[in-house]
């Protein structure tokens, strides 16, 4: 009774872990014929090979190309076989669908901050809803975490300064498990939290009942809407308009850029990420270094932003800025009050 | 089997060949771990300056190309030197050994005091990762991170370089200083007449193995950190 | 010689196998001759900083810096004259410096390109 | 040649030990401090080391008893901060102070001049130099984690291990020494091989002990310095905090990872491959038999040494490196499997048609090939990308590599001690005990061990001070499963000590054993040998009608050698 309460496999929450599964059993199948093999062998040759009595004389085998060839070689292919089998599961991880909506998680000793799209924060609890692929964006604030979902067998190291991501279509309702598991400190085994997966009804109840605050102007409350408040507050669009210092970044993200002193990038998330941190790394051609880097200023204690969390509201921002949709300084968008407004004095240690 | 050189025999070797072949085999082989432990700082520094390159070229810069060739000239001079010694003790010319010897410590102390004069110019430009890197040097207008931001590349990255810098030219001091120290033995066991048998030049053949790769690394360091930046007019001074 | 079968008749009396360490040293004069072509080699070195050649001004330093170990390794530290085992131990030196870098830069080249 | 092994004397190097009696051993050869902790004999070495070496197992073992203490509850017994420490102590004081000196320093150091016919290492003082810096780096290492303690892991991953609060420096000093003890003994044992062969000892005559020893101690000089390297960066990051792994200076915490991997995957070929030697001389002995396949066990441990450089970043799939470094990695792991699985396949086929005796090294050894076995198959799990990110971090990971480094390193070690205790003290021990121990740490290790591969498949993150309640039966399992393994640990150093003092006299060759160091006395003299030896025929020949025959019988605990064998060693 009390056996039969231990679970050998663990719940299975969206395709992927069937699919892990599937190779999981493949291995066992093979390395468990393999060890059975070995096993018989040597229980066979132990009882038939017995001593039987003192100065027995046994016959002088010193071994058999043939079979050396043999043994190396099936074992070989059976492991390129699974080394094969292991890339192909492996790179679904890394086909993100286009379409995805973006959530961005946050690791910090000792918890999870989860950041939805659509403007929800979480701790320590991720609500999905079913079928819907989702990409998730990690980072760190201090050291190398990981966030892991054994029932979609999945699991990324989460390292700061640097974003990580990976992606579920979970197509199972339920309740499960997620970990830290790269030791982070004292707190390591409390970094745990869960992964609720819900249909649609379920969901959209939840998250109605998540709804955040709307305050001031035209706003759906989005994570990106976050971002445009930053992007007033810390005077981006002074320089980044039409008639600005620097590049326009309508329609940027996704695009290559030419860099200067020879060099493309790809703008994602943490090509954004390093330009607002250190812009000097990696200059738009044609453009001036002119600009100030924003490191330790984007933390915002009044709404109870750390530096990383500034940073994903203003990624989600630019990700959605299309043609003409960079907002001018008039007295629609009055700066913020507390916020610089001296473009000169902009980015200065405080 | 003379007794005189039964007397340099170790117990457990049979023949001298075999005792020297050892002490080669032995030196050869720490030279590879050697070349492991600089090669892991190596490879450290290849990745970062294959994603930093600018921050690296702007800061080797910095470093003082005349020291590091005065230094190349005395070290390679030293090895020069230390192979005379072999073959002064080989022949069994003692005093020619114990001069050449001294010849060698003579040329290595030089080194390090190109070197420690070296370190001291950059402890007065804050050429120094860390807090002083953001402070103003004596005699000059802005700090060193300022002056590498206005070139347009990242302080962090430029103290990288220079925290390569320490570290690779550090071990090299204290792998100098190990060296010296071998070679005052061996002038203190030839000024005991140690080297009477001529047999013994082994030791002081091995020594010199390591001696040249105290060298050989130096000159790996030179194309590295010294030589690796691009200098637009010559400054020279000590 | 590494991996020798030895056989009975042969050398029964040898312990180990003797490295072929010869004692033809050569003269001061061809050591003085290596001598002026590293310290020829140190010059061009620093001039090649100041060729303006930027990032490629490495490639050429390492390979001036090969070089002068190449020379010290042969003539100073006798390599030259040295057994094969010797030369061995150079080469697995060699490889294995030859498997951390790749393996190791491997990642540094390409993780811009594709990782998590 | 048709005959034994001709031992005869040689020219000028006749028996040293003029006028000494014949009863004269290393052992006796001094009783002072000083004529122990200053000899160069390379067998008190060994002796030395024994005695450290069992010091650090069991404080590992009191740290491995606190971690199943804490986990049986899910709550855990110990506050989280004690349970970081005591599973750091574990790992570093059993991975730097056990597992990678043990066979090296105890058996290698034993054993290596007598089986290839040398009258010592080649750089005795450079090994009693080895021994002094092991113990500063293991007092170091030690001071630190009892003091106070680290919290990191045995990893030492930045960016905590910079700012961890603990004793991280010490602790990275004492491997660093502990580094340099490693190389020097790998660098001693590779000239002994290479130069102090006795005459005939050809290479394909070595016997497969000394080859894993050479391997080993291949990847002892290539490997050792770079982790040297990474920890001094790490104590340079501590100190000046410049950024070499912190990448909010820019620079990158996986680099440390590669070099730390660049040492440690290749380590545990370190801590495996001279237990794959010692079960080679075992299998051989206690079947009668040739090995089967010699020079294919003999290039797998070279095999192995080389590979096993290619392979470490599989411990990075998750880690954020480069997706083509992960397919090259997975791809070459594969390959390091296969030469660990001829060996296995060639011990299974040398037991074919022998005529096998199940005395207590034969036990341990069979433990072993099970054991690694299992230990073997389940990295396949961890090399494959697929499964690996389910499988990394997890208890998994902690049962696999348990598996071939207690299950096979610890066994192959007590197998090996077993195995050369006669020749080592001249005693033997206890028949019936040294069984039941052997049959008592698989047990044990299997109870342990086997509940964490369901516990690593169900997604338990390793490093957990505290754990989800579904977990609590099979983490009590394992628990107890460790008590068993404990008390089996205990009974070989009962029993072994006990043989010291009232243990039968063993005689020079009581397994009947062919290799050169069974033709000398037991214990032998400080010389090894009362005669130069020759070395004229192939390694293991068992089944020769010749081959020396078990002088030693349980039945009449009698050591002493049969007549004829006697004559033919004096």
């Amino acid at each position: 009774m009390f056996i039969a309460n231990i679970p050998l496999l663990p719940e299975r929450g969206c395709e992927q872990a069937a699919q892990v599964d599937y190779l999981f059993y493949f291995i066992s199948a093979v390395t468990g014929a393999g060890t059975a093999l070995v096993f018989v062998l040597l229980a066979f040759m132990c009882s038939r090979y017995r001593k039987q009595r003192e100065g027995e004389q046994t016959p002088r085998i010193l071994g058999s190309h043939k079979l050396e060839i043999f043994w190396s070689a099936v074992p070989l292919v059976l492991f390129l076989v699974m080394f094969a089998w292991g890339v192909v599961v492996f790179d679904q991880g890394f086909d993100v669908p286009s379409e995805a909506p973006e959530i961005f998680v946050v690791g910090k000793q000792w918890m999870w901050k989860i950041q939805h799209p659509n403007g929800v924060r979480e701790i320590n609890e991720m609500h999905l809803l079913i079928n819907q692929p989702v990409k998730v964006t990690l980072i760190s604030e201090d050291v190398i975490h990981c966030y892991g979902i054994p029932a979609f067998r999945d699991k990324i190291d989460v390292l700061p300064n640097r974003y990580v991501t990976t992606w579920y279509q979970p197509n199972k309702a339920g309740k499960y498990q997620l970990y830290c598991d790269q030791l982070c400190g004292v707190g390591h085994s409390q970094m745990i939290g869960w992964i609720h997966v819900m249909e649609k009804d379920d969901y959209d109840l939840w998250y109605n009942g998540k709804r955040p605050k709307i305050d001031d102007g035209p706003t759906d409350g989005s994570l990106a809407w976050e971002g445009r408040k930053l992007f007033l507050k810390l005077q981006c669009a002074s320089c980044h308009s039409a008639k600005g210092r620097a590049p326009i970044l309508e329609g940027l993200y996704g695009s290559t850029v030419p860099l200067r002193g020879g060099g493309t990038v790809k703008v994602n998330d943490g090509y954004i990420r390093e330009s607002i941190l250190l812009p000097m790394a990696k200059v738009h051609e044609g453009w001036a270094p002119i600009m100030p880097t924003f490191a330790n200023q984007l933390a915002d204690k009044s709404l109870d932003l750390t530096q990383e969390e500034a940073l994903i509201r203003l990624i989600a921002y630019i990700k959605t800025l299309g043609p003409g949709q960079t907002p001018t300084r008039t007295d629609k968008f009055p700066a913020p009050i507390g916020a610089e407004t001296d473009p000169s004095k902009l980015g200065e240690k405080k | 089997m003379s007794t005189d050189s039964t007397s340099v025999l170790a117990h457990h070797y049979d023949t001298m060949e075999q005792q020297q072949g050892s002490a080669r085999l032995g030196m050869w082989l720490f030279l590879v771990t050697e070349v492991l432990f600089f090669g892991g700082i190596f490879v450290a520094y290849t990745a970062y300056r294959i994603w930093y390159p600018e921050a690296f070229l702007a800061a080797s810069a910095k470093l003082n190309v005349l020291i590091a060739g005065i230094n190349s000239l005395l070290l390679l001079t030293s090895s020069l030197t230390i192979t005379f010694a072999i073959h002064a003790s080989h022949e069994g010319k003692q005093a020619d050994l114990r001069r050449w010897l001294l010849v060698t410590i003579a040329l290595a102390i030089a080194f390090l005091g190109f070197k420690s004069r070296e370190y001291y110019n950059d402890y007065r430009e804050h050429l120094i990762p860390g807090k002083m890197f953001y402070s103003v040097p004596e005699g000059e207008k802005h700090t060193p991170a300022q002056e590498f931001e206005e070139k347009g590349v990242n302080p962090h990255h430029v103290q990288l370089f220079f925290m390569f810098y320490y570290c690779m030219t550090g071990l090299h001091v204290l792998h100098m200083i190990v060296g010296i120290g071998l070679i005052a033995w061996l002038y203190i066991l030839a000024k005991r007449n140690y080297f009477h048998h001529p047999d013994r030049y082994v030791y002081v053949e091995v020594t010199s193995l390591y001696w040249h790769f105290v060298d050989m690394m130096w000159f790996f360091l030179v194309a590295l950190l010294y030589v690796a930046g691009s200098r637009q007019h010559f400054e020279w001074h000590l | 010689m590494l991996l020798a079968h030895g056989s009975i008749s042969n050398g029964i009396c040898k312990r180990g196998i003797m490295n072929e360490h010869s004692n033809a040293a050569p003269s001061k004069a061809s050591y003085l001759l290596i001598y002026l072509v590293i310290a020829s080699l140190i010059f061009l070195a620093i001039s090649v900083s100041f060729m303006g050649l930027g990032q490629s001004a490495v490639f050429l330093n390492l390979l001036i810096a090969g070089t002068q170990a190449s020379l010290l390794v042969y003539f100073f530290m006798h390599l030259k004259t040295a057994d094969k085992l010797t030369w061995l131990i150079v080469g697995a030196g060699l490889f294995w410096i030859f498997i951390l870098f790749v393996l190791l830069l491997t990642d540094y080249v390409t993780r811009q390109i594709a990782a998590y | 040649m048709s005959t034994m092994s001709a031992l005869h004397t040689h020219g000028g190097h006749a028996a040293p030990l003029a006028g000494a009696a014949p009863s004269d051993n290393y052992l006796t050869d001094g009783y002072t401090w000083k004529s122990w902790l200053l000899t160069v004999d390379h067998k008190r070495i060994g002796l030395l080391y024994l005695v450290s070496v069992t010091a650090f197992f069991m404080i590992g073992m009191a740290a491995a008893g606190l971690i199943r203490y804490n986990l049986v509850t899910p709550s855990g017994m110990l506050t989280p901060d004690q349970y970081n420490k005591v599973f750091t102590a574990h790992g570093i004081v059993m991975v730097f102070l056990f597992l990678v000196p043990v066979v090296p320093g105890v058996l290698g150091n034993f054993l290596i001049p007598i089986t290839i016919g040398a009258r010592d290492l080649a750089f005795p003082r450079l090994n009693l130099l080895s021994w002094y810096l092991y113990m500063a780096g293991a007092f170091c290492a030690c001071w630190a984690l009892l003091s106070g303690g680290v919290d990191t892991g045995w990893t030492l991953y930045p960016p905590y291990s910079t700012r961890s609060q603990t004793n991280v420096a010490p602790v990275a000093i004492g491997i660093f020494i502990a580094g340099f003890s490693s190389i020097l003994t790998g660098l001693n044992i590779v000239v002994t091989v290479h130069r102090m062969r006795a005459p005939g000892m050809t290479w394909f005559r070595l016997p497969l002990f000394v080859w894993a020893m050479y391997a080993t101690s291949l990847i002892m000089l290539l490997a050792t310095p770079v982790l040297a390297v990474t920890v001094v960066l790490l104590a340079v990051e501590r100190i000046a905090q410049v950024g070499i792994f912190d990448p909010a200076l820019g620079g990158d915490p996986l680099l440390f990872q590669h070099m730390f991997w660049f040492y440690s995957h290749p380590a545990v070929y370190i801590m495996i491959l001279p237990g794959m030697g010692i079960i080679s001389e075992v299998i051989t002995c206690f079947s009668r038999k040739n090995i089967f396949g010699y020079k294919a066990i003999a290039w797998s441990s070279v095999g192995i040494a080389v590979v096993g450089f290619l392979v470490w970043g599989h411990h990075m799939f998750v880690a954020g490196q480069g997706y083509y470094s992960a397919l090259v990695f997975s791809l070459l792991s594969m390959f390091v499997a296969v030469p660990s699985a001829i060996k296995v396949f060639n011990w299974t086929a040398t037991l074919y048609k022998g005529s096998i005796s199940f005395q207590a090294p034969m036990l341990y050894a069979l433990g072993f090939i099970a054991l690694f076995t299992i230990g073997g198959v389940t990295g396949l799990f961890l090399s494959t990308l697929g499964t690996d990110r389910h499988l990394h971090d997890t208890y998994f990971v902690i049962a696999h590599f348990h598996f071939t480094m207690v299950g096979g390193m610890v066994m192959a070690y007590f197998a090996g001690i077993h195995f050369w205790w006669p020749k080592i003290t001249g005693k033997m021990y206890s028949d019936f005990w040294s069984r039941i121990a052997a049959i008592l740490m698989c047990v044990g290790f299997f109870m342990t061990f086997i509940p964490q591969f369901v516990l690593g498949y169900l997604g338990m993150p390793r490093r957990y001070h505290a754990y989800p309640p579904e977990f609590a039966v099979l983490n009590v399992l394992s628990s107890a499963g460790s008590t068993v393994l404990g008390l089996g640990y205990l009974f070989p150093f009962t029993y072994l000590i006990h043989s010291l003092f009232y243990g039968k006299p063993a005689g020079d060759n009581p397994w009947g054993a062919t290799g050169l160091e069974w033709r000398t006395t037991s214990p032998p003299p400080t010389q090894n040998f009362h005669h130069t030896l020759v070395s004229t025929e192939m390694p293991y020949e068992y089944s020769l009608p010749n081959a020396p025959k078990p002088t030693f019988s349980y039945a009449t605990a009698s050591g002493e050698p049969v007549k004829e064998e006697k004559a033919n060693v004096h």
